[in-house]
């Protein structure tokens, strides 16, 4: 299988497939990597995959030993190394033909966090710059600006002062 | 095991909730707890002995109930209140309601909370006691024209600070004379509005200053000691990051005068209990300034039990319940050194956004002087209603390096799934080389070196493996968990040939 | 950081392989875990950075196989080997091939490790440095005959000992001369049978004894200091299950004594490194006799540590990289006090059956001065091949009342879910009076105690409301789990009237 | 509902149902327990129960907080409170004469570890004597004895010298 793995603004595409040598590798993976100065090299990892609980990947990659938790998100996993956790991207190139008459998100503004809705600051028709506060969200005693993505009007305001919010939620559609 | 302490009543939660109920089972002590709805599952709740709903999820509607929280305490047959930090800590007719119910109050009396309580009358007092304080005025300014005056005398940059103020909120750096009118406008304001008290006093800016805070207990029969510093110069936005002692860089004979001050302070308010004198010191001038001083355990106070062996908690308990301090200041050493570090739910990559969620899988550090101070559990759902922190994780060594290699080491270890943490902004602080060198001041987290070390600890390669086997496995195989549990591996290992040579 | 020591192989599994890679990471220096085909899933292979399988689950095919091991280290690039203790750590050919492959050993030459390995040997030399011995043989005994004439002199009861022994095998009390025969015939023939070696030897047999030992730490430059004592009385079947320093009823001119004797028998055989030099103590006469040499690392290291602030894994490395000690005996101090426990996957309650199995939950203790020192973690599978013991909890306190009750404490907050462990019983002898009376000998865990002790701890109103509940939610809607999950107790709870009052 | 729960020598009748009252209790549960004097007196307790991850039961009993582990095992619940397990009888009074037809266990000799079966002392039709050892089990580098539970003679061995056994696996089956 190929998957184009895409973190910040770096994309690998990652060949990937089950290990069948005599060591205790589980997967072979490959791809082309771009070094600072342009120069393009293979990289090929064995990993040895074990999921020691329901959260964890260990993995010994070429013999070195990793951990990894991986969670499913819309665009691909959020993956966790050492403490720090980021979001990667997996594209199946074969499918991705088949999603590009999906809308964009362009102006859709949703929540990054649970909390609770303390200020509704637009209100449907409103024009708005990109970047200006729309919706000011409270989480762990601390406020949060919500900014529009993009310059446009209000089309729609999903919701209102008090109401309590789960992660992913839509707050405010802004038409361009 | 301490009479007046039969049962005790912890008006608090986290992981400090969880600290005052393990000295407490220490000493014989039963415990209850008190929990808002949100916090049913909270690791306070399973720990202590009992336990009592008071209210729903908003602090002001429970942790900060203090009718409720005696009542909680008189029908459990609880003798004391243990307030922990935050909520009603520094709350002076919490503590008089407390002791007028007939209950012990784990604190200094009501007269010391107030006495410190206000920033202006607590400088008033310091002065009269001859504590040296930030040059400044005594009292809440009246006028605008009065104000800048003062501040010419004093000369740019000063600070404008509200009186009633706390927690890093209604402080104001004014640079030069043409800010002033709008800055002195404004945190007026910020002050009516925060504190309902617009009183508003004016100190001078020390430059690049450490946060230097000295640890005092006091008994019931007036003897006071101190227990040495604790350096707490890495802040951002006013919050302490990372506290350690002894701090790195401070003269023996500067360590002695501060300390004596500080004893000289909490006499001066008839202090009793565990209590923390704060300063500014500047490195460049050798000088040192009285800041304000904390009526209540810190939030930091396991680095200095760390290196005194001395368990403030069980010294609060025990001094609550009369007794007289069993050790004096001479037999006090700092022995070593200690780091703390607070781990917060929140993601430092994404401008430090809190983080609350559920803790999906958990695994804490261990091994030699390692301490974690934890609020939470693998499965907890961290709650939206309270302050972000999760946990403290602290390390001891022989030496500064040692301390600081326990406690990177210990970082690394730590997993938190389901949520972001500060974990790896904390490993990235402890490794940079300012850090290290112990000169840093208040001012080291600059805007550089935040987006910098709140951006560290990438390992792209790693995750770009780990999200590639993951989208395999679920496209092989969809609906199982990606790969073997332990046991099907040890199964497929011996099953297949060769792979034991 | 240290040249020689730039990564470790750590040839050992369990508790102490993590720590040994704590230890090292800590310093700087990369780690390579070894493990068996059972071990993949191991805290030890996720902790280092490095890891390769050295072979099938029985310890014979994998952490005794030398020669695979040191393939293991030059394959990585490894160079030095931490054993640990047990497995190979006391195989002084092993040592030997370790450092003819150019690698570092941490731990004593083989000379040494040889010298002590042989019980009547280190007696020989023992009794030559000086050092008082448990009156009997120096050799092995040829006949029946001889033997029989020695225990005459000595005076029953007497012990019989092979002298390959070790763990507690091969060793066998005479009380009465008519059952000297089938014991002589009896000790010899599992002497045979366990070391391959029929040699025994006889001593007098002490009564009551405590078993005292002396932690020393050499370097290569020839200075030897000792670490104070640890008592390690508390056995059952010769294996120690609570050790604790300081000895709580040694006088001090007898911990002196004890220690310059053990300083001498480390010296005696030019000893490197970390080592334990063992005692037997009557308290009625206030004698002490050498018993053997540990020569490696000991399970019960960390009270050590605690007491001393000395990191021993550290000091093994630095000695083996060939550093000079950093301190002089002066400069040591015995502060507070520690005791350890031995938490064991098995049955207390069922004869002590070892109960292996998968850990579906873990939550370990925490706050000030609580050391886990594990080898386990939740949903780890504790595989049937290995020693049971899964972890260490050790704690300090500034007297031994206070280590005591925090050890309490935190046993009583270890949740270990899926498998039996020994902690009921391990808080059970720390609640007993005699233990805590302190004058306790290896005799503590007479059988009626044992009895007493192994089956404590029973809450059987609170198990029959957990069953009854389990049961009747089970019943009422099977498949689902009983009862709420956090996130739904607390809808349910704003969703009903008049919770909230 | 009400069940027979058994610990020990000691069975208590226990009626359980969901509270309803005001409180933040989730059951109720009643029985009637005898002292050591022989004296008999209603019990009743109050419990919120919490389930904070899936191996761990939380009650608030009569707001006294305890927790428990619980494992279904064949006759009820292994139960654990503050580190000790306790095996939890739990019968339903009206499905217990449905059970009365089944056949005891008697003569069947099954594992309460996992481990090797490092030695087989008997084969089919040998007469054994109760407590007489028949089968050792490896496990944690001991040794366990492993004992005929009645007198009689062999009817069965299923294992065999080197298998490994999981918990619960039958070893021998004696004949009365």
């Amino acid at each position: 299988m190929k998957y184009e793995i895409t973190i910040g603004e770096t994309t690998r595409l990652v060949t990937i497939e089950r290990d069948t040598g005599d060591g205790p590798a589980t997967h072979r993976l490959t791809w082309i990597e771009t070094d600072t100065d342009g120069t393009e090299r293979n990289e090929t990892h064995l990993v040895d995959l074990l999921r020691p609980s329901p959260e964890a990947f260990h993995m010994l990659i070429d013999g070195e030993s990793w951990e990894a938790g991986c969670v499913a998100s819309p665009d691909g996993y959020l993956v966790d190394v050492v403490g720090l956790t980021l979001a990667v991207g997996v594209v199946d190139p074969r499918r991705k033909a088949l999603q590009l008459g999906v809308a964009s998100a362009g102006g859709l503004l949703s929540t990054q966090m649970p909390g609770r809705i303390v200020r509704v600051m637009v209100a449907v028709g409103d024009v708005v710059k990109k970047g200006q506060p729309l919706i000011v969200i409270e989480a762990m005693k601390m406020e949060n600006e919500m900014k529009s993505p993009i310059d446009g009007t209000i089309g729609e305001v999903y919701v209102s002062m008090g109401n309590t919010v789960e992660t992913g939620a839509k707050l405010v559609r802004v038409d361009a | 095991m301490h009479a007046p302490l039969h049962k005790v009543l912890v008006a608090n939660r986290g992981e400090i909730a969880v600290r005052v109920v393990r000295a407490c089972h220490e000493l014989g002590i039963a415990t209850v707890a008190v929990y808002s709805e949100a916090d049913r599952s909270a690791l306070h709740v399973r720990n202590a002995g009992e336990a009592v709903c008071i209210g729903p999820a908003p602090s002001s509607e429970s942790y900060l109930r203090g009718e409720r929280i005696i009542e909680a305490a008189l029908q459990t047959g609880a003798t004391a209140i243990h307030p922990g930090y935050g909520f009603l800590s520094e709350n002076a007719a919490f503590a008089r309601m407390v002791v007028d119910a007939g209950l012990v109050w784990v604190g200094p009396p009501a007269a010391a909370i107030e006495a410190m309580g206000s920033k202006t009358r607590a400088r008033q007092r310091m002065v009269a006691a001859g504590v040296p304080v930030v040059p400044g005025t005594t009292h809440a300014i009246e006028t605008e024209q009065e104000a800048l005056t003062i501040a010419r005398g004093i000369g740019f940059p000063v600070m404008l600070k509200a009186a009633g103020g706390g927690g890093g909120k209604g402080i104001r750096k004014v640079d030069h004379e043409d800010e002033f009118a709008s800055a002195w406008r404004s945190t007026k304001s910020e002050a009516l509005r925060s504190f309902k008290d617009d009183a508003v006093y004016l100190e001078k800016f020390v430059e690049n200053p450490k946060h230097i805070e000295i640890q005092v207990l006091a008994d019931q029969h007036g003897t006071c000691v101190h227990l040495f510093e604790r350096d707490c110069s890495v802040q951002r936005r006013n919050q302490k990051v990372v506290e350690e002692t002894p701090c790195p860089v401070l003269p023996e004979a500067t360590r002695q005068a501060m300390a004596k001050v500080a004893v000289q302070a909490a006499a001066a308010v008839d202090y009793v209990g565990a209590g923390t004198i704060e300063f500014l010191y500047s490195q460049a001038s050798g000088e040192f300034y009285f800041l304000e001083m904390n009526t209540r355990l810190q939030v930091e106070h396991p680095v200095t039990e760390m290196v005194t062996g001395i368990d403030l908690v069980r010294a609060q308990l025990r001094i609550a319940a009369g007794e007289k301090l069993w050790f004096a200041q001479e037999d006090l050493r700092q022995t070593g050194h200690a780091i703390e570090v607070r781990i917060y739910a929140e993601s430092p990559a994404e401008n430090f956004r809190p983080a609350p969620g559920k803790i999906s899988g958990l695994r804490e550090p261990g091994g030699p002087w390692v301490r974690v101070d934890s609020g939470v559990y693998a499965g907890y759902e961290v709650p939206i209603h309270y302050d972000p922190m999760v946990a403290k994780l602290i390390c001891w060594g022989s030496t500064r390096e040692e301390a600081t290699t326990r406690l990177v080491r210990a970082l690394r270890e730590y997993r938190v799934r389901g949520i972001h943490t500060s974990i790896p902004f904390l490993t990235a602080i402890l490794s940079d080389p300012e850090f290290q060198g112990g000169a840093y001041s208040t001012g080291f987290l600059t805007p550089d070196r935040l987006a910098r070390l709140s951006n560290a600890g990438q390992n792209a390669r790693i995750a770009t493996i780990a999200a590639a086997i993951a989208r395999f496995e679920a496209d092989i195989r969809p609906g199982r968990p990606p790969a073997s549990t332990p046991n099907q591996s040890a199964w497929k290992l011996a099953a297949r040939p060769g792979s034991a040579r």
